[in-house]
């Protein structure tokens, strides 16, 4: 892959952005040909991570294989955590208690607003806005306090196990989480008076990158890609898992496609988020945190297949089972390998700055699409 | 719709799918020669499935399967449509042209599992080294210096 | 009362009263390219740690606090680390140009300090066409960076080259623009008549309306001439890794980084003399005994008070704005800046002809 | 030879030099940087002859703005890094013609008239900015608005010319 670098036959300029490169937030490889500052063709080259999670997890039992996932997308260490529970749970028919449910949710969506806070920073300093991560990542420590006492990780958690949750929340927990929430809804304001507001980032994200609901769906995006086009993709809404479908919240959709859109499905979205958890905060019921399954897990010959909303899009487990103590294949079906196929539709005409904003809005974890 | 009407709409396209309904959601085996038009039916027809939420593929040891996960956003029902291979030749009909999505996931399975995808526009390596031998994903694959067996 | 007029006096009596008349200006020359350098090194230390301390209040944190008192000595500690790093050159590089091209951005930073004039007679040279003479040699500064851009022999380098001259070329035009409409009040090129007509007052003040444009534009203008953000297209480090200086290292891009912030200053300190007095104390009209109050301020502490103030205004806006995309650059510039600073102008005109300014 | 017909002989050392480096070099980058030290050269020329308007002009007007633009054009030709084809025989025969020829003119008219005494020259150098532009402007008979005028409405139409030419046509979107 290396020849490429030079110019095509037309004249046109062929540069590397990555593996290492200050926008791709990892070691992501894109080679762009440009005609002077216009991108022609955005190709990924991937795999510089690649940890074959998959060709892993076929040797490690029911158990085990969780504390993997954590190392795909580790912004949402817990929402994948939660999916790989959620099939072993399917699989074994095992009821998860109420609390447990709630406990889940609530660190998912914290999650969620911890991932989204790390993006609209690296979003930001992206653009050329260097104050905004600081500011994030000043709320992103409280989340990751609360974590820290709970789970007794701040990155990787791996707080859920098959049957619920690993241990008892800290009695902390709640008041803390309460007053997170309180800060968060002044934050935000803060958040939009910064940058959502500042003309020089509207214009640089408004009709930038435009995707059309069409070319999402064939396109396979999900999370706040898609619903910035317009389409409706929360599985939280499609297919309830553990208490969604109990809370209220909005499912945010935007119709304009493009990077501004998509900034604000996300920047909606964390109040959302917020909105959940106090629904759930003071209702957590009383009871086990874990259901009771037995030493060795062994699903049943079959096929199972588990969807959930992660911060990034729709995050699918995809098991075949022989009846062993391990898959016997394994497949993630992660969101940020679909968004970036997109990536070249949605830059293809524009100049260089209009790529690493879209790049930014994209929001891409490089172990999630490398695995 | 339902899993009685997709089942009946299926007959009506493809009289020699089979179908298995045991799973979450209906199992249709297509062979592989009858798989590119039964693909371009079930997009453009009535059933609307337009989103490919996975595409994998799985090692039997005996034959491969592709596994494709199906999914309609107006209807929101969802199909796996499932194509036998030959392990030692496996060769199947591109769909990336009807699902964009499939570009990359088939580029991946093609390096994974070795599976040709007749037609792609780029059927490259995506995510090993250029110079690399071997199916990695596949159940026989050995590699004595990067793999831990446990 | 402290002044640094008596001083250059003193020493210009002196050395004429022991040496003869050309050894005197030799000696002379010494001494100014000494305290030149020695300005040059000041400012390039205090500027980078100031710009530090600003970025870490507006980010809530605290910056450089470890070596010496509020860490003032972090900037010379990085510059023993860069003197120290091995200066790089890269294999496909064009080598005589590459080595060249710090240099002469630091040179020709070093050429536009002459006609500044940093108290009341303390000047190198008051040269009789000083804002044109500042304006003509910046105009060189740009030939450094098309240089390092190209002779690098990498891409990125090359793109930030051409964004930078596309960016410094258009907007010298609006600079140079905002600069004559003060000049058409003055009459005169020269700072020493520039700062001598604003006695009774800052041009900001006696100019009105058209004045405080010309000042916006000329902050803007400013800020994109000195590549930085929301300007620092050329170096844009998230599209472009570090532009044109992408592959300097050690003392090499040093000279970069310093020339950079001597040009700011520069632009800052050109601000400050055409629109707020330069070293002229803050004086209204006929108030004698309120001008003769802020008389008893030295001019060098009015000077660098108010050229400091505006280079926070330039942070400020670094550390708060998002970058510009290329084409939105230029059409500011050529779409809105020129146009509004051309009306500007004759505004201004009009405005001196009439005699509506104090 | 007191100090100041030192600087002048080294800036004209200089220039000469640079100028040799931009016809010979055979990178057309180099040649072009060349060309900027020589005009930059004699900017620095005219600075020692203490007409500091011309000297600045100079350099805004060859330096700022010529040789930038020679620069881009350098940036959008391809291959401008490579060493250039060895210009032909022929060629170089006329260009050493030219230049001799040049160069004898010169000798011729030096020759003629000699170089006015440096005191008297200074003398005739004595132009204010505010002089120069009342003749730029001025109507008598040795004024200069005629040609001004002239030089600046043969800008205009070159400028409007190229804005003429780089305007994009605009496609019949849908």
């Amino acid at each position: 892959m290396f020849e490429e670098i030079g110019t095509t036959e037309e004249g046109d300029l062929i540069i590397n952005v990555g593996p290492q490169h200050p926008a791709t937030h990892g070691v992501l490889h894109l080679v762009l040909t440009l005609n002077g500052e216009i991108i022609k063709k955005v190709e990924p080259h991937l795999g510089y991570i690649h940890r074959s999670i998959e060709k892993m997890c076929e040797s490690l039992s029911y158990r085990q294989f969780i504390y993997v996932t954590s190392r795909m997308d580790y912004l949402s260490a817990h929402i994948n955590n939660h999916a790989c529970a959620l099939i072993v749970e399917k699989g074994l028919n095992v009821e998860v208690p109420q609390r447990a449910q709630y406990i889940r949710v609530i660190m998912d969506e914290l999650t969620r607003i911890a991932s989204h806070e790390l993006w609209w920073s690296a979003m930001s300093m992206d653009l050329g806005a260097f104050t905004p991560y600081f500011l994030a990542f000043r709320e992103r420590e409280k989340i990751n306090e609360i974590m820290e006492e709970t789970c007794g990780a701040r990155l990787t958690m791996n707080y859920m196990v098959p049957g619920g949750v690993m241990t008892e929340l800290h009695p902390d927990f709640q008041e803390k989480v309460k007053s997170f929430i309180v800060d968060f809804k002044k934050t935000l304001h803060e958040y939009d008076e910064l940058i959502t507001g500042n003309v020089i980032f509207q214009n640089r994200m408004k009709g930038v990158g435009y995707i059309s609901k069409e070319d999402v769906i064939t396109y396979g995006c999900t999370g706040p890609v898609a619903r910035a086009s317009g389409l409706r993709s929360d599985i939280r809404k499609i297919a309830p898992y553990d208490v969604y479908d109990k809370v209220e919240f909005d499912e945010i959709i935007e119709t304009g496609g493009d990077c501004f859109a998509r900034y604000q499905v996300r920047i909606k979205e964390m109040s959302q988020s917020i909105r959940i958890i106090e629904q759930l905060i003071d209702n957590i019921p009383e009871g086990d945190f874990q259901a009771k399954t037995k030493a060795v897990l062994k699903l049943p010959k079959g096929e199972f297949y588990q969807r959930v909303e992660t911060a990034r899009g729709e995050l699918g487990v995809y098991i075949v089972s022989e009846g062993a103590a391990q898959p016997y294949k394994i497949k993630f079906r992660s969101p940020g390998f679909s968004n970036l196929s997109a990536l070249d539709h949605m830059v293809r005409g524009h100049k260089i700055g209009d790529f690493i904003a879209a790049m930014g809005t994209l929001d891409l974890v490089i172990p999630d699409i490398d695995r | 719709m339902t899993k009685e009407e997709l089942k009946i709409k299926i007959t009506e396209i493809h009289p020699e799918a089979i179908i298995d309904e045991s799973g979450e959601w209906l199992n249709v085996s297509v062979e592989a020669a009858a798989f590119r038009s039964f693909a371009e039916q079930v997009r453009m027809d009535e059933l609307d499935l337009d989103y490919v939420f996975c595409l994998t593929c799985v090692d039997w040891k005996t034959h491969l399967t592709m596994v494709y996960h199906l999914s309609s956003t107006t209807h929101r029902h969802n199909i796996v449509i499932k194509v036998k291979l030959d392990r030692n030749k496996p060769e199947i009909e591109t769909i990336c042209d009807i699902w964009r999505t499939a570009e990359l996931h088939e580029r991946e399975v093609f390096e994974m599992y070795g599976v040709v995808f007749l037609h792609h526009p780029d059927l490259r390596l995506l995510i090993l080294p250029d110079d690399f031998v071997g199916y990695p994903m596949r159940k026989d694959f050995e590699d004595p210096i990067n793999m831990i067996k446990l | 009362m402290f002044s640094l007029e008596g001083l250059t006096n003193f020493i210009h009596e002196w050395l004429n009263g022991h040496l003869p008349a050309t050894f005197a200006l030799l000696v002379e020359f010494v001494i100014v390219g000494v305290a030149a350098i020695g300005l040059f090194a000041v400012l390039g230390l205090g500027l980078v740690w100031m710009e530090r301390k600003v970025a870490a209040v507006m980010q809530i944190r605290l910056g450089p606090n470890r070596l010496g008192p509020k860490g003032i000595f972090q900037t010379s500690a990085d510059t023993v680390k860069l003197i120290m790093k091995e200066a790089l050159t890269p294999s496909n590089a064009d080598k005589f140009l590459f080595n060249l091209a710090p240099f002469i951005v630091i040179i020709v930073a070093m050429l536009i300090l002459v006609p500044i004039a940093f108290a009341r007679n303390f000047q190198i040279w008051d040269i009789n066409i000083g804002v044109l003479y500042v304006t003509a040699v910046s105009s060189l500064s740009v030939i450094g960076i098309l240089m390092a851009g190209w002779s690098s022999g990498n891409k990125y380098s090359l793109l930030g080259a051409m964004r930078s001259g596309a960016q410094i070329v258009s907007y010298e035009l609006s600079a140079g623009l905002s600069i004559i409409s003060i000049i058409v009040l003055t009459g005169s090129l020269k700072i020493s008549d520039i700062v001598a007509s604003q006695e009774n007052g800052w041009w900001i003040f006696k100019g009105h309306i058209p004045a405080i444009i010309a000042f916006v534009i000329f902050i803007i203008a400013a800020t994109a001439e000195t590549n930085r953000a929301p300007f620092d297209l050329a170096e844009a480090e998230s599209e472009l890794t570090a532009g044109f200086h992408t592959e300097y290292g050690g003392m090499k891009f040093a000279l970069f980084f310093l020339s950079e912030y001597i040009n700011i200053f520069i632009v800052c300190a050109i601000c400050a003399t055409l629109f707020l007095g330069g070293w002229m104390p803050f004086h209204i009209g006929s108030w004698t005994a309120f001008n003769h109050i802020m008389d008893y301020i030295p001019s060098s502490i009015w000077f660098f008070g108010k050229t400091i103030f505006l280079i926070f205004v330039i942070m400020w806006f670094r550390w708060t704005f998002p970058r510009l995309r290329v084409d939105q650059l230029l059409n500011l510039e050529w779409k809105y800046l020129l146009p509004i600073s051309m009306f500007n102008v004759l505004l201004m005109t009009l405005m001196a002809i009439m005699g509506w300014h104090f | 030879m007191n100090a100041s017909v030192i600087i002048f002989y080294c800036i004209a050392a200089f220039i000469l030099i640079t100028g040799l480096l931009a016809v010979m070099g055979r990178k057309i980058f180099r040649s072009a940087i060349a060309l900027l030290f020589s005009l930059t050269g004699i900017a620095g020329l005219y600075f020692w002859m203490d007409v500091n308007f011309i000297a600045a002009v100079q350099i805004i007007v060859y330096v700022g703005g010529i040789v930038v633009l020679i620069i881009f054009s350098i940036f959008l030709t391809q291959r401008s890094g490579e060493e250039m084809p060895k210009p032909l025989m022929k060629r170089t025969i006329f260009s050493v013609l030219a230049v001799l020829s040049g160069l004898g003119l010169t000798c011729n008219l030096i020759n003629q008239y000699g170089f006015g005494s440096s005191s008297n020259q200074s003398a005739a150098f004595k132009a204010d900015v505010a002089d120069i532009g009342t003749q730029m402007l001025s109507t008598t008979e040795h004024g200069f608005v005629l040609p001004f005028e002239l030089v600046s409405i043969l800008l205009l139409a070159a400028l409007i010319g190229c804005i003429v030419i780089a305007m994009k046509v605009k496609h019949e979107e849908k």
